[in-house]
């Protein structure tokens, strides 16, 4: 006899009954929630395994990695990060917060990237937030 | 002459007017062998649907670029055309799209001569969808277009991006209670995981017939979000959560991101197998565009791929959409299940946020932040971030909330995968 | 050693000297074996026709955007090559190009699993006109480089484009009577509407026999408009004709534009079904273009899509010239009657503007534009625009002309519909 | 009997006659004008319709739309819409005619955007006429 | 619910306890039966083999455009994917990829109607290397951006090229005394060339089940030329003989460019037919670039087509690289032999220089720019330009070695025309 | 009887002696050189033909060859030619050696267009030689 002679999962018939359905949805929604939770934890040690070996690599090392952008402006962007970079630094400088003047670089990043799904709502959010 | 017999009382008719009559006669004929006479109600009914699409395309500019190719291939497949498509009535009276018949030639020497291929031009285009390769080469394109350093900096965002596939799940029990089959509830759930490639992808390989509902209701519902999601996300948040400010995130290196984009592909893979044509294309995709040495590469994944193959993708998407199967009474209930995936992915991924923060008190997640776990890159992080000043003008919540958002995406193709080992053929 | 024959008698000589012999062998028998003893001398004839068609497209500037990779396909068509195309003699002489074998096994599973596909480069990229691809995918962006506003703004001109068809028409008959068969009358008439990717999408269904010269003679008459108009329309025309001023046109809203793209798709598919791949991939460009909201799209399709098909489509054209099928006495014949084509649709074009001006003298039109009806876009509008400023060096008639310009577009598609739904097998 | 049992279209032989070729020639020249004729008529209609709006809409809408150009210029185009659109309206000035200041903006559009199959042709024509 | 095994014995349990069991039960089922167990120990060796490669590719910059798809390709080969590659275990043990399996009904029409192709993305995707296709692809690129002039005004250094093909003929020697095949000799010995689709093109032919090695030493030693090179140039060569001014090239004129483009694809396809689709492509590639009238085919070759094949045939290639493909000590000879034949070419394109000096004293070649004939364009040409600095700082010898490398690419791509016509199925 | 019944290279077995082999490879490089040999006839013929031509046309067709730059500037080249030639001609200028001042413009050429398999060795040799 094998050990785990079948499941429910693969073995799910074309109508289940709720409680089938429920057990195979609670046992994909562990399944998702394994993985993801297991990338979480794998992510969360790699950083602490980059945080230690950029400490021991000492301020010289942060201070270049932050000089070099991670990566040149796309072409076609309409807005350049270093504008986006003083617009933000102005913004955060006018609300006393210094944290935002390193962030603000970054934050130009994926803005400008991820335009793909959003090229479609620009024109709606234009008026209601800061872009 | 007997072929004609119009014009068989005519014989005494001088010749010139037995001629006009007989080319009277023939172009009546041509038009009323090869058109109008085809044009069915459904069809006719369609003509108003795409109406709609194309006013939802853009006018209110809905993810123009997937509903403005899903329209016009819908308008292409409910019009009697010829060489375009090749259809076929199933059993249950449903119309399977994309039939190829190959002639050939058995040869002496034991291969098989293809001496012709008959099909319309669709028939072949489609086949990047029924083969499942146009969905993966979009996400090469996505995994180059994404940044997944917030990700990477606040690795507690994923069960945030986990935690948004409720939807997709209770959609299920939904659907199955609707009376749809197993692979038709998995197929309407993924609506909820505001995933287009990933919905298109589960719905050829589980349930063709509805993959123009499927997909018409995932982009539509993603133009929706900024008006789907607020009021769930006020309805499940104290003022005070929406208040809280969240830790400056860490800037992330490249190597760092490397290792991300290899390290997800391995466990994903390792852990369902069935989600590696989406993961293992966006994050080759994402290495790309992170390594910093193919430029050329990452631009063609960017543009030339993701934008031609888009363009397939939509059109082949809509030529489905005859409205033998569009219209029908599922296409309705699909649409309704639609929204209320998304509403429940969007309670999903708030009420983990406020889970978490049990756990972690000294470092708190804004619960805003959650509703962008259902995906819909960067629609729903944005949300995040006006209903986040709304409570505090001076809160920058749009890095944090793009965690969660680019999460959203790994957590949909795992349960795509989920849907895909146990439920594929 | 029995198999090396040559050295067979050179047994006693030192062994260095037997293998110089033994190699000097070999490399005469391998060039005997695998090249110039198949050179026929269709082969070296149409080197030189390649050469000629190089002059025209690179020297002479004749459509070298197409003529260029015809002649190089052309080229490569009548060397011995292996691995590039697999051509296969009918039965009347002829040579099909583009042959694939599949080879493989039934399986136990009831499925059959191929194991290797035999056929050479071309064998694959000829498939795209073989199966009627690429003429469309080429209109896709034609659709999305064109602006119907002209049209628009004097629908008028559509008339001038469906009349400029009477030299497919015309053309049709005098191949009937010079042997021809219907299918090939057809191939050579379309030669007239001054379409290649038409031209090329037809003959590839009803004479792929005749595709290389059909193919050259549209390219290069289209090339040579402006020498083969102007006598015509100076001819047909009277000088007062010539100096008519026509009412500025009014400006189209881009609403009027999108909904012209689909009243085009659905009125012509409705009418002539079999045109819907060439005018609904023409239309589906237009879409994009005018409707300003799939930028990435309508870049995809203007640029990558066109450039990269028109590579292939032209050398697939060339492919088919082996020198067998092009070297006949009936080249010559599509070559004359191609001529007779072009003339006769420009004669159509002025008549029928002449015709028109009958019934609406308040608004005339300057019959030089008729001509444009013809296509061969924008080289036969800027021949009215030329031929109009030597009247009235003040008449400015391009933007007039590109109405019937783009017209004759549909018109040539629209009569490749009906000859397909005909004659098509 | 049917009402139309069989046409000549359909019926063509291989090597009709000249008589049977011309009947199915007409045919076809017929079902080209009416395809064409009817997009005719109804476009006509369309622009008639749109005329209407535009007028109930009043001139403030129609200074809109002409002040947006319909597209922005091609990437690569050697002549800028704006250039292209002085020039001619110099030209009509030169010679008294205030019609061509508008229509100026729409030339542009398909002289740089049909380029595809013009590309050849340019040189040739260069020196002939305006650019 | 005979089914659920776990959960026979606990029958008493309450309702919720038993379902939670009954989930648990499930989800260690279904990652039991779906992942880690099928990873093998070749799987996780080769994931170091990855890691390798991409150190190499991305943080030494070896080749990364196709270093770094190769390794993403063999990471997904080496992960149990699902609907991504299938595989089929041969006779010998060797692993097949891109296994594809048509399931249809033969129809009473005559055809056979296709319902189904079995396959993942990369069964389809690979169809590029199996069939041929991408590499000539590749080649139309390279052709697009290659200047032939320098070769064209020192026509003896194309002999260059030719003698640097003395090292793919000893390696073959080689590899067939470590026990190699006859086919499997030429594949590893055409590393020797230093041209990637050219080796990827015969081995995919020859020796499929070597692609993986042959692909990564044949790009990883091209990455290695300036350190591979510079000792044997040194070794072979005197002081006196570095310090040679060669003569200033003179301008080579566009229209004989154009001449030579179509010479060189009569010539070479006249006396080596098997080499055409290769060589076709260069030289269609070149002509597009030549001829000045095409600007949008030669940037659609030199962009487009070559980077978004470079994404496809680089991850293809890595996706044969099965551990049990792989590992085995066969890869170790290989990459042992691609260096000799490396090594071995650099010292034919030299002593082949020293060669001609013999006969032509009064223009001499600089013996360094005969390494440049192994191709690896450019960097072998650069790594001639260096050496000859650093023997006289003031010698450019640049150019002149452009000549001998672009002329390796044409021999590299003869001596596999003249294995694939001898050895070839 | 055939006049070349067979031979090694069409025959040879899958695992061939060492002596087959070197027959084998032999002739194939006698095929390479061949080949090679012949275009290197032909192209040095060609070049004769050309440089009679240009002879006959005369200074001035030379010239004009000259002022024609063969291809224009490839897009996103980082240094243009023609400072490429400006640089080279300095260079040439101070080593006293007149011959590069020509030939400069026409090395600008390959190294810009053939970045496609070196985009990766950049990097390497950025400071070694003269970029
Ligand atoms: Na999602
Ligand atoms: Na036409
Ligand atoms: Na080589």
């Amino acid at each position: 006899m094998p050990l785990f002679p079948a499941t429910l999962a693969l073995t799910l018939p074309e109508y289940p009954t709720l409680a089938d359905s429920l057990q195979y949805q609670l046992t994909g929604f562990l399944v998702v929630v394994f993985t993801l939770g297991s990338l979480a934890a794998l992510v969360g040690l790699l950083g602490r395994i980059f945080a230690a070996l950029d400490k021991r690599r000492g301020p010289a090392g942060a201070a270049a990695k932050t000089a070099l952008p991670a990566h040149p402006a796309a072409p076609g962007d309409e807005i350049s990060p270093a504008i986006l970079a003083a617009i933000a630094g102005a913004v955060a400088a006018a609300l006393g917060d210094s944290r935002f003047a390193i962030r603000s670089v970054q934050m130009a990043d994926p803005r400008q990237n991820l335009v793909w799904s959003a090229e479609g709502r620009r024109s709606i959010y234009a008026s209601r937030h800061v872009r | 002459m007997e072929r004609r017999g119009a014009t068989q009382h005519l014989r005494l008719a001088p010749r010139p007017v037995t001629i006009l009559l007989d080319i009277l006669h023939d172009f009546v004929a041509f038009f009323q062998l090869t058109a109008f006479s085809s044009v069915t109600w459904q069809m006719a009914t369609m003509w108003v649907v795409c109406g709609v699409l194309f006013y939802l395309g853009v006018h209110k500019k809905f993810e123009p670029l997937l509903l403005v190719p899903i329209a016009f291939g819908a308008l292409l497949a409910n019009l009697p055309t010829e060489g375009m498509i090749t259809s076929r009535v199933l059993a249950d009276g449903l119309v399977e799209t994309g039939v190829l018949t190959v002639h050939g030639t058995p040869l002496d020497t034991g291969g098989f001569r293809i001496d012709h291929i008959t099909g319309g031009l669709y028939d072949f285009l489609y086949q990047g969808i029924k083969l499942e390769i146009f969905p993966p080469l979009i996400f090469l394109g996505i995994g180059a277009l994404t940044d997944f350093g917030p990700l990477i900096a606040n690795p507690r965002t994923l069960l945030l991006g986990a935690a948004a596939q409720l939807g997709v799940l209770a959609t299920f029990l939904g659907a199955g209670l609707l009376g749809f089959n197993a692979q038709q509830s998995a197929s309407i759930g993924i609506i909820g995981g505001a995933d287009g490639p990933t919905a298109i992808f589960l719905t050829s390989k589980l349930a063709p017939e509805l993959l123009g509902a499927v997909a018409v209701a995932a982009y539509t519902y993603m133009a929706l979000v900024p008006l789907i999601q607020p009021p769930i996300m006020r309805a499940l948040t104290t003022a005070k959560e929406r208040k809280i400010r969240m830790q400056s995130l860490r800037q992330v290196s490249r190597l760092e991101k490397l290792v991300f984009a290899l390290l997800v592909t391995v466990t994903v893979i390792l852990l369902v197998p069935a989600a590696a044509p989406l993961i293992g294309m966006l994050m080759l995709g994402n290495f790309l565009r992170e390594c910093g040495v193919t430029e050329r590469l990452l631009k063609a994944s960017q543009t030339e791929i993701i934008n031609v193959v888009t363009i397939f993708l939509g059109t082949s998407v809509g030529i489905t959409m005859a409205g033998e199967n569009f219209l029908r009474p599922q296409t309705l209930l699909i649409i309704a299940l639609g929204i209320v995936a998304f509403g429940l992915g969007t309670a999903g991924g708030v009420l983990a946020a406020k889970l978490l923060n049990l756990f972690s008190r000294r470092n708190p997640i804004n619960p805003l932040i959650g509703s962008a776990g259902v995906s819909a890159v960067p629609m729903a992080a944005r949300v995040s971030q006006v209903e986040g000043q709304k409570a505090d003008p001076a809160n920058f919540l749009l890095m944090h909330a793009m965690g969660p958002n680019v999460a959203g995406v790994i957590g949909t193709a795992v349960i795509a995968g989920y849907y895909i080992a146990t439920l594929g053929k």
